[in-house]
């Protein structure tokens, strides 16, 4: 008796502590800041500007990570070849790289890649569609630093469901494409959900790779998290915190709206 | 249809509010759309030079601009300089440690950042003034921190996480609900630096670059550098020290 | 189709099939350090073959490679068209595992429905079956539960409902009836073994209930080890079982021993117990008895050729009562009788048996 | 058969198309590069010192966040209290925040509280232990920043456990904490390397709360992210890629090494 | 402990038993739309309780919620101390569920291990308990497998071994041998017993085999939808079923039907058939025939007094067979006899049965 009570503060003593500090910590900075900075960033249109264009952002890189890492997840769960060690630490490259680096690597491949005139850039340019420095190149810089995690966390969700479940679905008829739809997919939504928040909350953070790639160009590719940063650059301490404010409140809504909704429908 | 014009201006995150407010004045007067792309000076260089992108750069200081006429990615006929960078002292408002001068930066106890040496040229300078005022090794013990930017080290003294700065007088206007006190060098010791603005190699419309580098650097760009606490006329220095500062100015 | 089966509730007899509807050539399984087979079998056209064996004996992994989920070698014919070389669902096969595997996400009804809806198999025939089946198994009240809210007995129900829906060529049941209760068992085997001859379904099924066997079976397979030791007709097969494991199956006591002479009287010497025979089988040589319960006749009282027996396990059946008794250590014979129990575990019997000792290989 | 085929495909394709790109991105960038500067950079005391402090402050920050994200992680997949939702949605803000944000809410944090004078800093000097612009400022921002992947992370892999085994061993006679430790963890353990992975990664990664909490002291505090901003900062762009190579060699060398050390001992 | 059984293999009689060992006072558990109870019973000391009642009645609930697994209200006593407020580790109860949960991670050794060494129980008769299951259960070969590479019997096995190590005060079991084979299970419940009555475990177990139940059960409770309906010493209970389940567990023919007269012969009318009977009860009233398949006679040709019955499954069972035949729409008897099944499916039969109607309540 006594262990259990022992071991679930001990548990419940982590989650508060974790919970509380992380509280702390948000309500100190509100406190520094102040309540009206905030109402005056979400009144402004750069700030507007900057919260529609990375819900946009994020939300179309999220379903790019997605349509690409669920099935290369289920692929990779499903792979016991001889180039499983490679694969897998293939896979580790963006998640070690800072996002800044692999920004850099990006524009190096669009600038440099195939030659230095014409870029990649530059002929996608010509065709109508320049990437760097333009809307696209914030998707991309997303997408590089998310498809990452996605891989590793759907992959994890797929590994944890039975695979009798599936076998035997095929023995009753179903062919590969409408076990993986019907059977593998929902079993893992709880999995896919929670990969699905993680992704986009990090889409919706992303900085480095973003100010690389697509440049911290206000009214253009001015996301939320390059309006924290260019308020901070500018020394504007409170601007910044509001807008991280911002950025939380936004986030979070657009979140629980997502859990509230895939709750009902399961 | 026409386009509407448009110039791609690359700035150091410094140039923020004034560079903001001059591009708005700019587009107002000629009907040219100006975009500006924020970033470290040395990163938004390397931005244009990877993506052989970009109309007109604007470094937070002059190395910047050497380093960009180096790499030929600015054209040097076309630079221009907008106004003056000073260093100071900086302390928070009413001077709590009550430091007066530069030894006092070697009292025990004192926390002390400079921005960081190599990387930023306001550590250079730093320590160009403190080796030439003999105080490097005594200063250094003090050193807290090296700020990676400018505003990072605005930022330390901001938040009380250091007690001064080796900063430029600008930062004194940073704060206008708390502005910092700003103690200058004495003459002999002064290092300055300016910042300029030229036309990028890989401008499609050079004759609207240079227009939008010579409004900078007329007196309506001046001014909005002026509003926001730049100095837009050279500090008055000896001969002597003029060696350290910029090698080619035109004006 | 081979053969019309349609209205007629009789046994089909395997004799009278040309050619077997399923026809199993060395098959092989190695998994780990077990192997199943080579086993080489058939079963024909809409009849019941009951896969027999010890725990462990590679039933479950037979059925297994069969509908393709486990990688084998060997030939696996069904109505005359090769299918080892197809992926499961191409083999119309359908398996109901020993694990039931049902989809966790999904209610009892989807459960069942899911397939047809994908295989867009539902048309009138389906939905009849479908009613059918839950009649049948009484499912109605389960049809919007989730497994995980099922007791152990309906998630086998659902499982059951989930395959036979599909009305496949050849159906796979692993042990289908281990969680249903006594009561609903025989009506459900009932019904089952109509609707098998109705549709011409074949089917292959495990079993370790003797009466499920003999209820269902047209043919029966005895796997021991990986090995098929024995298959046939149930009926026949069950008259000359050929292994140990069938014996007990079917409920016959074996007494193995040495058969013995004492003057004019012979004997079967098991242990140190002196069991009086007739045989002709010559002193020294190891022979078996075999006998049902009903062979045995139980005296109160020592008599003339009467063997002891102690008591070990005493069943009390109502009408009737069941004994198991040791012969000598170790050795344990069943024995029937009608009325209670007359005797508690412990007690000494003494049983006289009717069986002639047959000579071990 | 043909179904199965294209569904094949495309998830071999899907994951093929990835690691494609991702190999042909990073061929592009070190061909950009050329090998010299990467050894040049290997050879170089600074990037040697870097290395050796990535390494250290990463792994530190990883075993911190296990330490806390465990139990914690645990407790919130038990949890199914009223205030789910509200935890729930706490625990995504160090998701959605960008890094660099959350150094500064921690730079506010340490500096203004529980006064400006003294701050938590300056207390905390005073006992010896000063932390911003020190080491352990450097853990700090990291742990801030992957304790919440941890959290998610962890989460989802305790509550893919079956809990049938769990109860039934309690039924035998363990206690919680020994079900948790003999039961669930072993169980849970490709999970939870699988996370491990994927926060060392990240804390290898780690560059903007870094900088923003711990500065870019050269020798002090430079992690290898730093040494490649400062690179970028300074126009050289292949020194950047170099030492972003030197990364990812000794991250895959050191997840390398934990794979095979975990896969011998599961 | 309260009484020394150490040696005898006897029963333990329920009645001598001053003071019952698990005392279980208006337990009740709520899940979903199910209600479980409220069940008041009890089990004397070192005695066997078998659970029995249809799929779903909840049987499993009960073992669970005694366990401290399922939220419940009531009381439980055990030993004479309440436990139903302690977590289920101190509960000193132990439980095979229905489902194994064995630890996936573990090898079988390891599964049977952990929990003895944790709890640090590894002293010299845990070594011998160890190894007396291990060839109990023909465990030996299995020892280094994890789960996952075990067949479905073998997993039973080892979830039995797992628990019966522990010795525990009560021993929940649920559906312990449903997957073993019929070989084996004779052998090891006889085995069992043994242990249980040396070691004093009181045990209570769900089963939905008479056979298991007959031979363990020294008391038995039959659950239906929720409710104990009766509850009682194995040998009364049986003679005595109060439900139409526990009629059907042990094998009684029931026939439901109103008492008729036609001049001086009595009958029960059940649908269009008319039974002759002996009865003293009034015409029109409801009355329902028990009877074992003992008890009835089977005729070849129709006779006075016999009842036409139409054959709907016939089990050969080697030397004696079992045949349910369809008195009328639906409405089922069950027949014995020895020898191969002299008919076959479809056909008509005449029986009479030997017993007396009883009144319906
Ligand atoms: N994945 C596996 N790896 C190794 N051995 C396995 C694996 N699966 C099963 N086995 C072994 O193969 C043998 C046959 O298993 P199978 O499941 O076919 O037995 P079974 O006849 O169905 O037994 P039961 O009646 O107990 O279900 C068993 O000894 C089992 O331990
Ligand atoms: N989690 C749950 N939520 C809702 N209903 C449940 C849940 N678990 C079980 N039930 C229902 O409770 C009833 C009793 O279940 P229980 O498992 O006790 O049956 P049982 O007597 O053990 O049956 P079986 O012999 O089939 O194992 C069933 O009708 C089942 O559907
Ligand atoms: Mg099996
Ligand atoms: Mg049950």
């Amino acid at each position: 008796m006594i262990v259990n009570r022992l071991f679930w503060f001990w548990a419940s003593g982590s989650l508060l502590l974790y919970v509380a500090l992380l509280l702390f910590v948000t309500i100190v900075c509100v406190a520094f800041t102040g309540p009206v900075p905030v109402l005056q960033q979400v009144r402004s249109p750069d700030i507007l500007f900057a919260v529609q264009l990375s819900v946009r952002t994020a939300t179309v890189s999220t379903l790019l990570s997605l349509l690409i890492g669920l099935p290369a997840a289920y692929r990779l769960a499903h792979y016991q070849g001889r180039f499983k060690d490679i694969v897998d630490g293939l896979l580790d490259i963006p998640l070690v790289l800072p996002p800044i680096a692999i920004g850099a690597a990006l524009l190096v491949f669009f600038s440099q890649f195939p030659s230095r005139e014409p870029s990649l850039d530059k002929i996608l340019g010509r065709l109508g569609m320049p990437i760097l420095f333009e809307v696209p190149a914030i998707v991309i810089a997303q997408f590089a630093v998310i498809s990452g995690y996605s891989l590793r966390v759907l992959k994890a969700s797929f590994e944890s469901l039975n695979p009798r479940t599936s076998a035997v679905a095929r023995t009753l008829g179903l062919n590969q494409a409408q076990t993986f739809l019907f059977v593998e997919l929902p079993q893992a939504a709880p999995g896919l959900i929670a990969a699905t928040i993680l992704l986009w909350a990090r889409a919706m953070g992303e900085f480095g790779a973003t100010v690389v790639l697509a440049g911290a160009t206000a009214g253009k590719t001015e996301v939320l998290p390059i309006s924290i940063w260019l308020a901070m650059q500018a020394v504007q301490f409170e601007k910044a915190l509001a807008a991280a404010i911002v950025l939380i409140i936004v986030s979070l809504g657009a979140l629980f709206l997502f859990r509230s909704v895939t709750r009902v429908r399961l | 249809a026409q386009r509407r014009k448009e110039l791609r201006v690359f700035a150091g995150a410094a140039n923020m509010p004034p560079l903001t407010e001059a591009a708005k004045l700019y587009e107002k007067k000629y009907g040219v759309k100006v975009w500006l792309t924020f970033g470290g000076s040395g990163v938004v260089l390397s931005q244009m030079k990877l993506a052989r992108k970009g109309d007109v750069y604007v470094p937070g200081s002059d190395d910047y601009m050497e380093k960009a006429l180096k790499e030929k990615v600015v054209d040097p006929k076309s630079v221009r300089i907008i106004c003056w960078l000073i260093p100071v002292i900086n302390v928070p408002k009413g001077n709590p440690k009550k430091i007066q001068s530069l030894e006092d930066l070697t009292r025990p106890g004192l926390r002390v950042a400079i921005a960081r040496p190599g990387s930023v040229c306001l550590g250079d300078v730093a320590v160009e003034i403190l080796q030439k005022s003999g105080l490097y090794d005594a200063v250094r013990k003090n050193i807290v921190t090296e700020g990676k930017d400018c505003a990072d080290l605005a930022a330390l003294l901001k938040l009380g996480t250091v007690d001064a700065i080796i900063g430029w007088d600008v930062f004194s206007y940073w704060y206008p609900d708390t502005p910092l006190d700003a103690i200058p060098f004495p003459a002999h010791l002064l290092r300055f630096r300016h910042i300029p603005a030229g036309v990028s190699v890989f401008a499609s419309d050079k004759k609207e670059a240079q227009r939008f580098v010579n409004f900078l650097a007329s007196g309506l760009g001046k001014n909005c550098y002026a509003k926001c606490g730049y100095s837009i006329n050279p500090p008055k220095v000896t001969a002597e020290k003029e060696k350290s500062g910029p090698k080619k100015v035109q004006d | 189709m081979k053969e019309s089966q349609g209205q007629s509730n009789e046994k089909v007899s395997h004799t009278d099939d040309s050619r077997p509807w399923l026809e199993v050539n060395h098959l092989m399984v190695q998994q780990g350090p077990f192997r199943l087979g080579p086993v080489t079998f058939s079963l024909g056209y809409a009849q019941c073959g009951v896969v027999i064996g010890p725990s462990g004996s590679g039933k479950s992994t037979l059925l297994e490679a069969l509908c393709g989920l486990r990688p084998s070698s060997g030939t696996i014919l069904l109505g005359g068209r090769p299918v080892e070389h197809l992926p499961p669902e191409a083999r119309q096969m359908a398996l109901v595992p020993q694990d039931y595997a049902l989809f966790p996400h999904l209610s009892a009804r989807s459960n069942i429905l899911l397939v047809p809806r994908l295989r867009r198999l539902s048309d009138q025939a389906l939905q009849e079956r479908f009613h059918t089946l839950i009649r049948l198994l009484q499912l109605e009240p389960l049809l919007n539960k989730k497994p995980d809210q099922l007791s152990g007995g309906e998630r086998q129900r659902v499982a059951l409902a989930r395959a036979l829906v599909l009305s496949p060529t050849l159906l796979l049941l692993d042990e289908p009836f281990a969680a249903l209760d006594p009561q609903i068992r025989p009506p459900v085997r009932r019904r089952l073994r109509q609707i098998f001859k109705e549709l011409g379904t074949t089917v292959l099924l495990v079993s370790h209930d003797p009466m499920d066997a003999a209820a269902l079976a047209d043919m029966v397979y005895v796997l021991e080890k990986g090995q098929l030791l024995q298959w046939g007709p149930w009926d026949q097969v069950i008259r000359q079982p050929l292994s140990p494991y069938l014996t007990d199956f079917v409920g016959i006591n074996r007494l193995t021993g040495i058969v013995v002479s004492q003057g004019d009287q012979r004997y079967l010497q098991v242990g140190t117990l002196l069991i009086p025979v007739h045989t002709t089988l010559p002193d020294g040589c190891s022979a078996t008895l075999h006998f049902y319960p009903s062979h045995v006749t139980i005296h109160p009282t020592p008599a003339p050729h009467t063997i002891p027996v102690k008591v070990v396990e005493r069943l009390d059946l109502g009408d009737r009562f069941q004994i198991s008794a040791e012969v000598s250590d170790g050795v344990v014979v069943t024995l029937e009788g009608s009325g209670p129990p007359p005797v508690s575990i412990g007690q000494i019997l003494f049983i006289t048996i009717t069986a002639q000792p047959q000579p071990d290989q």
